[in-house]
């Protein structure tokens, strides 16, 4: 896309709504910023209906932040709480079903590339963990075994917070929440082992509270997605509603986490991934 | 692989100035279709009795003739990566059937609502425990509400003028939904007849995304508020009244999809003398039975007419209402337990006792054209 | 009765560290010329996010009245 | 109008799918109408198979099932005598005066009861050593098909055999033919059998001219010796 496309007409700049404008005069199109940049140009997150101090939505403004080239990106959604920040999104973005995104992905990735043969169209879905790990889960993985071109980020709440606070896949064991009134008997799903047995080039489990190594796991999974093969992004970003913690505690409460070493920053990364990432961060430099 | 020319016009491969009869199967007749359409992408899932034609689609991939194939991993899914094929602007096709039909279920009336103009084949067969691979039509009555157009092929001449004509009705911007094109599994899928087919050497010019009332998912329009779905999330008044006012877009698409299957299909249904005392209405196999049952009748002195349905979605209510106007009697006859059709025509006609529902077979029985026989001749005295 | 984050200029040192802690779009924005960060109380929700990560504490959570000055 | 319905039944594997392909691809050689179709469950060898081939010098639309034959084609002796087969029994529907072709050697398995139906509907019973000529003429069982096909031109004419050839070198003459998974892996094995094209042609040619001339007809008659069966007098 080029700003041109959505440049207001002369004449009407004034009936159009003030976020637009400054989206066309100051927003993250063909301009390289990144989060280091955030409070200093429009993001492409409008005013969103999440909860206050929603760890998720933290992480959608980052990775949004983070978009190698935002003006080429499509995102491909899931039902859940980020399907509801979503219609507020500066991106082409699909709502398909629960659990289709990377199906829905797939289709689409390949037929941008047959449309636009020369130009990197980033395809990447954006869902839960609901969406991922559980009722999506045998597309998640076709995806990754057919070695799609594109970056799978599953932000991950550990629970179904959208329909109240249900147990999800990745909830941890014992975790007492709706449906599974006397604890969760399974531990959280091993996704990142399964991305990366089921052949993703790029795997990395990452959180909201450092937010340049944020960035960089997404630009990473999102470039590699474009040249090498299917990507995987695990975001830890926990819910202060349904796990009940006051909302300014959610990025303590990943430090806790944290600092008992239940939650751990990773990294895999295929030879030819990062022959790519070499080639490709060594020219930014 | 033969040199393809794309055509100037549709009409060109829909209408060609000549055609070449060959022997063949319900399922070589979609791939002869297929070969012709000019799409870009065909995703695959196997089953029964679909599994054949999508094989085929799969050998034009290795042909040289569509520039992407695959199998999926499972009907919902398939029906999810040719909606993301669609929706990033190009012009695809798959097939399925019966049980997979019902796996991919939540995904059709998500195509009509993001107002995607896939074309999918749906070969019918039994979908209810205990399990029946054979021909059976019931899916089509779940089918029926998802916003589709729904065609219904008789046989395999059908399936191959329907399945092309599709495409041009679809991609109408006006129109812009999807096309299910119906066949009834083995009856029609396995049986081999008479086509006649058009130039090989001709294809039906691209889609073009640019001509679709939304746009493509492509990032090369204006990104802002940018969903198909866009206000649901809603929740006020404006949101509700976008949802509501979006679904009767979408019936209305179907509505203005009739001049089309005027244009292209020569209406939405077929008549053999209409005048008749008795009418047959039928759509698919039924129909091919019937004609059967009809030359028994006459040679026995009773007067009966033909209706068949090419197009069920849009229904032809004004037709129907038309022809049953004189009707003494209008036996149903249906590959179904449930005699969707039968309810479909008494929802719309006046004094609708005189719609007999039957015969019906399911299963996977066929239906002797004795039996239409029998029901025939129940009519008359009732007519007399 | 909402609250929304105010900031005391005097306390603070424009580290950005909130902005990147807010979970809501354009709510704090840095004013590059003097390097201090200012919020639009018409889009805060008051979580106290920025306000526990501020090493300076310069954010704080206070009641929204009547008087606020409405979205421009 | 001249029309024949034809029900081949047999089980899976012996090719009634093929040769019901074979023999109305050669009808409409002989510029005659045909429709051709097969009906089978999940499939797999040796559970029973149906095909079904119509013949006519006018159009034809009825499709499924051929309920009420006057041809009938016995593949394997299994369909009679332990009923695999659609219809019970395996002659439910003929019409008068129809033709049944078995593929056997020596007794038919056909019972007393079962014999006189067939004679009360004047029906003319043929049978064939179909897979003895097969092995004998191609050396191969899977040729049991072309000497089924070649029995029924031997009773009927219905087709040529001009045009039959035109037809099985267009099914294995390279041409792609839709067949199932388990028909394909068939196929297979027949290539390696014949590498030259032709002479597998040839072969299945000879097949079908042998069978042609073996073909029997069986009275259906009750013995002399034990009068009639229902009320025992004689003569």
């Amino acid at each position: 896309m080029t700003k041109q496309m959505f440049r207001i007409a002369p004449g009407f700049e004034e009936i159009m709504p003030q976020e637009y404008r400054d989206l066309v005069t100051h927003g993250p199109y063909d301009r390289n910023v990144g989060v280091a940049d955030l409070g200093t140009f429009k993001e492409l997150l409008e005013e969103h209906p999440l909860c206050a101090g929603c760890g998720l939505a933290l992480s959608l403004r980052l990775f949004l932040a983070s978009l190698p080239a935002p003006a080429d990106t499509v995102v491909v959604g899931s039902t859940g709480c980020s399907a509801i920040a979503f219609p507020q999104v500066g991106l082409h973005n699909i709502h398909g079903l629960f659990g289709n995104q990377n199906a829905i992905a797939s289709g689409l990735k390949r037929a941008l590339k047959l449309r636009f043969p020369d130009q990197p169209k980033d395809v990447v879905v954006v869902a839960g963990d609901g969406a991922t790990a559980d009722i999506g889960l045998e597309m998640v993985m076709h995806s990754w075994f057919r070695g799609e071109n594109i970056a799978t980020v599953m932000l991950d709440n550990e629970a179904y917070a959208n329909t109240g606070g249900q147990e999800s896949g990745m909830s941890p064991r014992g975790t007492v929440l709706n449906m599974a009134p006397t604890g969760k008997k399974f531990e959280k799903v091993a996704m990142p082992e399964i991305a990366r047995e089921a052949g993703c080039a790029y795997v990395a489990t990452t959180s909201p509270l450092h937010a340049r190594r944020f960035e960089k796991a997404i630009r990473r999974a999102i470039l590699v997605a474009r040249d090498v093969g299917s990507t995987y992004v695990q975001v830890f970003c926990p819910c202060p509603t349904n796990y009940k913690f006051r909302p300014d505690e959610t990025l303590s409460v990943i430090r806790k986490r944290e600092k008992e070493g239940v939650f751990q920053y990773r990294e895999y990364i295929t030879p030819q991934a990062q022959e790519y990432l070499a080639a490709v961060e060594g020219e930014k430099q | 692989m033969i040199e393809q020319r794309v055509a100037r016009t549709a009409g060109e491969v829909l209408e060609p100035a000549r055609r070449e009869r060959r022997f063949m199967t319900g399922s070589e007749a979609v791939k002869e279709a297929i070969l012709r359409s000019n799409i870009t992408m065909a995703i695959a899932y196997p089953i029964t009795p679909q599994s054949e034609s999508m094989h085929l689609v799969g050998d034009l991939y290795a042909e040289g003739y569509i520039p992407d194939y695959f199998r999926g991993e499972s009907e919902f899914a398939v029906m999810s990566q040719v909606a993301g094929a669609a929706m990033g602007g190009v012009r695809v096709f798959t097939a399925t059937g019966g049980p997979g039909t019902l796996r991919a279920f939540e995904m059709f009336p998500c195509w009509a609502g993001m107002r995607l103009p896939i074309v999918c084949c749906f070969f019918t067969r039994g979908v209810n425990s205990p399990l029946s691979i054979q021909p059976d039509t019931i899916e089509m009555a779940f089918l029926l509400d998802t916003g589709m157009i729904m065609l219904h092929a008789e046989g395999a001449q059908d399936l191959y003028d329907f399945t092309l004509r599709a495409f041009a009705i679809a991609e109408q911007t006006d129109v812009h939904i999807p096309v299910g094109v119906f066949a009834d599994g083995f009856f029609v899928t396995h049986t081999r007849e008479m086509v006649a087919v058009g130039p090989p050497d001709l294809k039906l010019p691209p889609y073009d995304p640019h001509r679709s009332p939304v746009p493509a998912m492509d990032m090369e329009g204006v990104p802002v508020r940018h969903m198909r779905d866009p206000f649901v999330m809603k929740s006020n008044f404006i949101s509700y009244a976008a949802h509501a006012s979006w679904q009767q877009e979408v019936m209305a698409a179907a509505e203005r999809s009739r001049k089309y299957v005027h244009q292209y299909l020569g209406g939405l249904l077929e008549t053999e003398d209409e005048d008749a005392d008795i009418l047959i209405m039928a759509a698919g196999t039924a129909v091919s039975q019937s004609r059967e049952a009809i030359q028994l009748a006459r040679a026995q002195g009773i007067d009966v007419g033909l209706v068949k349905f090419k197009c069920l979605r849009p229904f032809p209510t004004e037709e129907v209402q038309h022809l049953a106007r004189r009707a003494r009697a209008i036996v149903v006859p249906e590959f179904n337990r449930v005699g969707w059709l039968a309810r479909e025509i008494k929802a719309v006609v006046d004094d609708n006792s005189r719609v007999v529902g039957a015969p019906r077979v399911f299963g996977g029985m066929t239906m002797p054209s004795e039996m239409i026989l029998a029901q025939l001749k129940a009519c008359v005295p009732a007519t007399r | 009765m909402y609250a929304a984050a105010k900031v005391e200029l005097s306390r603070c040192t424009g580290c950005k560290l909130c902005i990147l802690a807010c979970p809501d779009p354009n709510v704090i924005c840095f004013l590059a010329d003097d390097k201090k960060v200012k919020v639009d109380v018409t889009r805060c929700k008051g979580c106290g996010l920025c306000v526990a990560v501020c090493p300076k504490a310069a954010l704080a959570l206070e009641a929204l009245t009547e008087s606020e000055p409405a979205r421009t | 109008m001249k029309r024949s319905l034809i029900r081949m039944s047999g089980l899976g594997g012996q090719g009634l799918v093929t040769a019901a392909h074979i023999l109305g691809t050669a009808a409409t050689k002989d510029g005659l109408v045909s429709t051709v179709n097969p009906f089978f469950g999940a499939e797999k060898r040796l559970a029973p198979a149906e095909s079904y081939v119509r013949i006519s010098t006018e159009p034809i639309h009825q499709r499924g099932e051929v309920l009420f034959p006057n041809i009938i084609m016995i593949f394997h002796p299994h369909v009679i005598t332990l009923g695999k087969c659609y219809t019970m029994p395996f002659f439910d529907g003929l019409q008068p005066e129809g033709i049944i072709i078995v593929n056997a050697e020596g007794e038919l398995g056909i019972g007393r009861e079962d014999l006189d139906k067939l004679a009360a509907l004047g029906a003319r019973l043929y049978s064939i050593p179909a897979t003895a000529v097969a092995v004998e003429v191609a050396e191969t069982e899977l040729a049991t098909n072309m000497a089924m096909l070649g029995a029924l031109i031997g009773v009927t004419r219905i087709v040529t055999f001009a045009s039959l050839r035109e037809a099985v070198l267009e099914r294995f003459g390279g041409a792609k033919f839709v067949a199932s998974g388990t028909t394909a892996a068939l196929d297979n094995v027949l290539a390696a059998k014949f590498t030259k094209m032709a002479q597998l042609v040839d072969k299945n040619m000879a097949v079908m001219e042998a069978a042609a001339e073996a073909v029997q007809e069986h009275s259906l008659a009750a013995p002399r010796k034990g009068g009639c069966h229902v009320c025992g007098r004689q003569g």
